[in-house]
């Protein structure tokens, strides 16, 4: 079996599942806490989950460090985040660990994990993992460092001045394009001049790969051989993972001004959570009971999240010009 | 006259414009299909095609570059930023080039093109989706700063600033896109760049604000009238250049002066507009230069109460207009 | 003591942070095997290497960005501009990652980081080596501005900044790099930053400056002193936080301020001295607070006698200062 | 003979040779008035005309732009620009074409050439090439555009969001890279992560071609075959043409401090112009007569260029605010 051939056990194949299934749940979830108007904002990782799973799968998440983007829900939870967090953020309460509720959710950044915070302005964050692994390799702790942003960030100078940099100093960097065809409304062929970012890794001196993101196994695969040579000081990969945003681009869009309810439904024929959950049926990796009672945990854990998180209290007022400076 | 809002008021000036003068075009992340995220473009691309109605790709400086480029050819572009805080990664060529092309060339080279950003917060945009970003501009020699408050000003204002020579920073408060509606004359008409003007007057406090603090303020003043307390209101419309005329008039006026504006207090405009007063009106004033604005904390948090907290209203522009009035 | 140039200081201050603390790096164009092309990093690379003396690529927004990452990881970054000019392409990374990395994190992240810049004209430098930047961000929360003047002052100052746990903007004046000596200890010290300066005491006029103006100022006072001018002479040196009691006594002192910068004039940071003494020092005026900058265009010329015209001089000021007492 | 097989006279290898040695004889010239302390800065074309020359040699004179850097002295004295035209930038008098005295040289800028005036900061010409082309497609009149910087300038984020805007629109412009080895005293293998800058071309759908940057006939080929494509409608080409920079950086350079004398007197031997020369006198394309008139006519006309240069007026220096706005 692929899971095997890739040295990846049955449990692995289902907690993978499990997280890819936590990260849609939760998600969904806050399309409805948005349109019940009880949250103002979200943004979804929805249909990106097998990107992200493959990828969180393939790092130390005990050691390595992530500087993703809003849409890597099923990644920071695999580095350790909750469902608990999200609604937290989600509500902008105070326990948020992101920021106590400072910034919009998906915008994460949490210490414990060595998940480097995050702002809205696209593609900063690309050039904050390769100081990050630059401080990383001379202080000789050498953490791999995984970044990630959408395709239409890639074409941000920041991207460039990263890439560049990291190839220069051959740095423990993997750089994550989630390439899920829109940048909001702007297709493919309005953004890129080629179709294919992973083209512009040559330019970089370093492999640019492009995988199936809906196919968790192919990311997994293509990401562990990256952070070896990033673990092995052989240098940074540009790894682009096309799949599709299944939802609008945030609860502000509406994704029908721009493409079809066919193309989306087509898409959803590929969602990666389906293709691996057919994988699982198929090769019998669960029984009813166990695929059922993952499901139940998933729920009761949502709903007891959204539960704490309402009723959690709101950062205080005062606190509002605290954390500008030091002291 | 048609009654419309602040955004049809832009949308109308640049779709009569683009009518009149087809050296005018438009460009921007999702201003084509999409209509803007926030609709201004709405129905342009129909009218007047995908060249003129240009989606770019995610990447600020080449909007402004490209601009600048356009511009220098002898067309009149519009440039859309899709949030004023997205605007930073054009700083270089908006400081560098647009606003020093004509001065460095002897006056033989020119930028006619005006850059359009919402800005200003209350709408749970966060620390990123809702910042007040003219100060960074003011200090410029070379552009012009136009940021208007009613639709009736916007859409004068936004014809003059295409039909302007030089470049144009024109910011509008998104919270007004569609807060209040005007009386708006279907026919031809401008206002020129650098005219403040009185929204109300009177004869106790003289008010200096832009953008939608000028609501805000009427709003207090109205309240104040009740108690006695006449307010004079002066909307600056353009802050650059700055009508030094109608600054120094309005002191004239009552002897007392506070400056309100969303931005953070240090070095926001309003440190200029005290400035000039505390030079050239020295000898009319009554009392201290006030200033009301936003804390100094890097921007307003998404959680409702800290955002409350942070944005000044009504009730905070009367207590510090009442206190003015009583020294 | 030894008598040291303003450029020896800057550089003998790095040189002995980077000896004590480890966690020090120094980071820009040509700051290796050329030592700075002001030479301020001259001789770092033979003592630290090239890991800690790094040659970055020509990407400011890269010198910044991986200086926002690595301070994140735990290591003090100082990043070096060449020109100040040349900022521009960082500012993003500045402004919406430098200062608000500790506030968006709710006080979990921070940017323990210094950038140095040199600025200023008066130097045949042209448009884009002349300029005074630092109004760009002094009204950015979450930076901290230093602007020294003497040898003395930039040592004992930068080592307060590269200790800082806050993004620091470094602005060294290129004209005053080798202008003046002075006595500077071999010993450790600093100078605390926002703490502003009495270089001359005073009763007549007071003058608040920064950077160069301070010594043209200092020049023009000895002048006046002859005409029996008594001028009282503040010397800012940390812009934000501004030293607002410094500022407040000052005024107070005279009862006639004349603010003097390099900067143009409108929206320079003298607008915000202004504002602030005629909002908090107003009933201690006697008199208009004057401005004395550089005039309104985007920068100094390349021929001398428009950057003669362009400049200010103690000639200038003393004019200015003269005006005052007499009113 | 090479030449024949690509179209070219007699009479045009002539010219070409020319130019080069025009372009650097007035750049030697530069140095010995800088030296001699009449003016206060000179930047080189030294070891560069052969590509320079190459390359406008291949563009349409009459039609198409240039967006230059400062080392394309070659270019635009092909493009129109004359001896006295630089002396008068040198001197920095007010008939300076590029901006009357208000730029250092080098920083081209002429209307009558449609050559675009630029900055100092690097690489911003490179967005605005696209803006021209773009301008120059909607409008129908289709010019081709040649815009060019160093291969340090080439790491910018604005190089990467101009090569993919263009790419994206299939633009007729031609991205130039002069590559000569060094960004001030960063070696190659510090800038660029893969040695190779035209390897890019693919990551933006456009040949990424690599010439031999001192054999002036190689580039005209290339850059012939890229201006056709461009006018084609087939989109932008990126050529990069590698050679040295025989002088140091900038008058205010010593590059003794990062490269030996052994490397440049090894790059001399395959100077450009050198080997131009060599191709001439080995073909018999002119008679000794003809060599040494073309010597003493170039001597001839600097010599009278800095002779008017330097007796030419200054600017006025009441003239330092025009130019700011319009009007
Ligand atoms: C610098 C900047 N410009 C504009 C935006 C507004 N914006 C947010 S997401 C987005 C599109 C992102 O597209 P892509 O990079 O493909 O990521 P996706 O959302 O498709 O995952 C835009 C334009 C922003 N956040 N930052
Ligand atoms: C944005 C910016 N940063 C820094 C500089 C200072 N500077 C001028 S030229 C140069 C090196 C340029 O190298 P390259 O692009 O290879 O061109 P070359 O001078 O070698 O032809 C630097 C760092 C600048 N002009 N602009
Ligand atoms: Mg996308
Ligand atoms: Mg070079």
């Amino acid at each position: 079996m692929r899971h095997e051939q890739l040295g990846l056990t049955n449990e692995q194949v289902l907690e993978m599942y499990r997280y890819m299934l936590l990260s849609r749940k939760v998600d969904e979830k806050m399309w409805l806490l948005n349109r019940a108007g009880k949250i103002p904002f979200v943004v979804s990782c929805q249909g990106q989950e097998a990107t992200q799973v493959g990828t969180a799968y393939a790092l130390d998440r005990e050691k390595d460090w992530l500087c993703p983007y809003y849409r890597d829900l099923a990644m920071v939870l695999l580095f350790g985040q909750t469902a608990k967090d999200q609604m937290l953020s989600a509500f902008a309460k105070e326990g948020d660990p992101n920021s106590g509720g400072r910034q919009m959710p998906n915008h994460f950044g949490d210490r414990r994990f060595r998940i480097l915070s995050g702002s809205s302005p696209v593609t900063t964050q690309v050039l904050h993992a390769a100081g990050v692994a630059y401080a990383g390799k001379i202080t000789g702790e050498n953490p791999v460092v995984l970044t990630s942003c959408g395709e239409g960030s890639s074409n941000q100078g920041d991207w460039h001045e990263a890439l560049n940099f990291a190839g220069v100093h051959k740095l423990p960097v993997v750089f994550l394009v989630e390439n899920n065809l829109y940048a909001i409304s702007v297709p493919l062929n309005k953004q890129l001049a080629g179709e294919n970012v992973a083209a512009r890794g040559q330019g970089y001196g370093m492999p640019g790969i492009r995988v199936d993101g809906n196919d968790v196994f192919e990311v997994y695969e293509v990401m562990k051989q990256a952070v070896e040579r990033a673990r092995k000081g052989e240098g940074p990969t540009l790894i682009e993972a096309v799949s599709y945003r299944l939802t609008p681009h945030s609860s502000d869009d509406d994704d029908l001004a721009y493409r079809t309810r066919e193309e989306v439904e087509e898409a959803k024929q590929k969602d990666g959570l389906f293709v691996l959950e057919k994988y699982i049926d198929e090769h019998e990796l669960w029984t009813d009971e166990i695929k059922e009672a993952m499901k139940q945990e998933i729920d009761t854990e949502i709903t007891e999240a959204i539960k704490f998180a309402e009723a959690a209290p709101h950062p205080d007022p005062a606190d509002l010009s605290k954390h500008v400076f030091a002291r | 006259m048609p009654v419309i809002s602040y955004i049809d008021a832009i949308t109308e000036a640049m779709r009569e414009e683009m009518g009149r003068d087809k050296r005018v075009f438009v460009l921007g992340e999702d201003v084509g299909v999409r209509g803007g995220v926030f609709r201004a473009t709405n129905g342009l691309i129909e009218l007047y095609g995908e060249d003129r109605v240009l989606d770019t790709p995610l990447t600020e400086s080449a909007i402004v570059g490209v601009g600048v480029g356009a511009a220098a050819y002898g067309l009149r572009p519009i440039a859309e930023i899709q949030f004023a805080d997205f605007i930073m990664p054009a700083i270089n060529q908006i400081i560098s080039e647009a606003s020093k092309m004509r001065y460095r060339s002897n006056g033989t080279w020119e930028c006619p093109m005006v850059i359009r950003a919402p800005y200003g917060g209350g709408i749970h945009g966060a620390l990123y989706h809702s910042q007040s970003v003219e100060a960074l501009f003011t200090g410029v020699p070379g552009l012009k700063i136009v940021a208007p408050s009613t639709p009736y000003d916007v859409k004068g204002l936004l014809l003059s600033s295409i039909r302007d020579n030089d470049p144009v920073l024109f910011f509008e408060h998104k919270k007004l896109y569609r807060f209040i509606k005007d009386e708006v004359p279907e026919t031809e008409y401008t206002i020129p760049i650098g005219k403040a003007d009185v929204k109300r007057e009177g004869s106790d406090v003289t008010v200096i604000t832009y953008g939608l603090m000028v609501h805000y303020t009427l709003e207090a003043a109205k309240k104040l009238a009740e108690e006695g307390v006449d307010v004079h209101v002066l909307d600056l419309r353009t802050l650059i250049p700055l009508d030094k005329g109608a600054v120094l008039e309005a002191t004239k006026k009552t002897g007392k002066v506070l400056i309100v504006h969303e931005d953070n207090k240090t070095s926001g405009f309003g440190a200029e507009v005290a400035a000039v007063i505390a030079e050239e009106a020295f000898f009319d004033l009554d009392a201290p230069v006030g200033r009301l604005c936003s804390p100094d904390v890097p921007s307003m948090p998404y959680n409702s109460k800290l955002e409350k907290a942070f944005m000044l209203n009504p009730e905070k522009i009367a207590v510090a207009i009442r206190e003015l009035a009583e020294l």
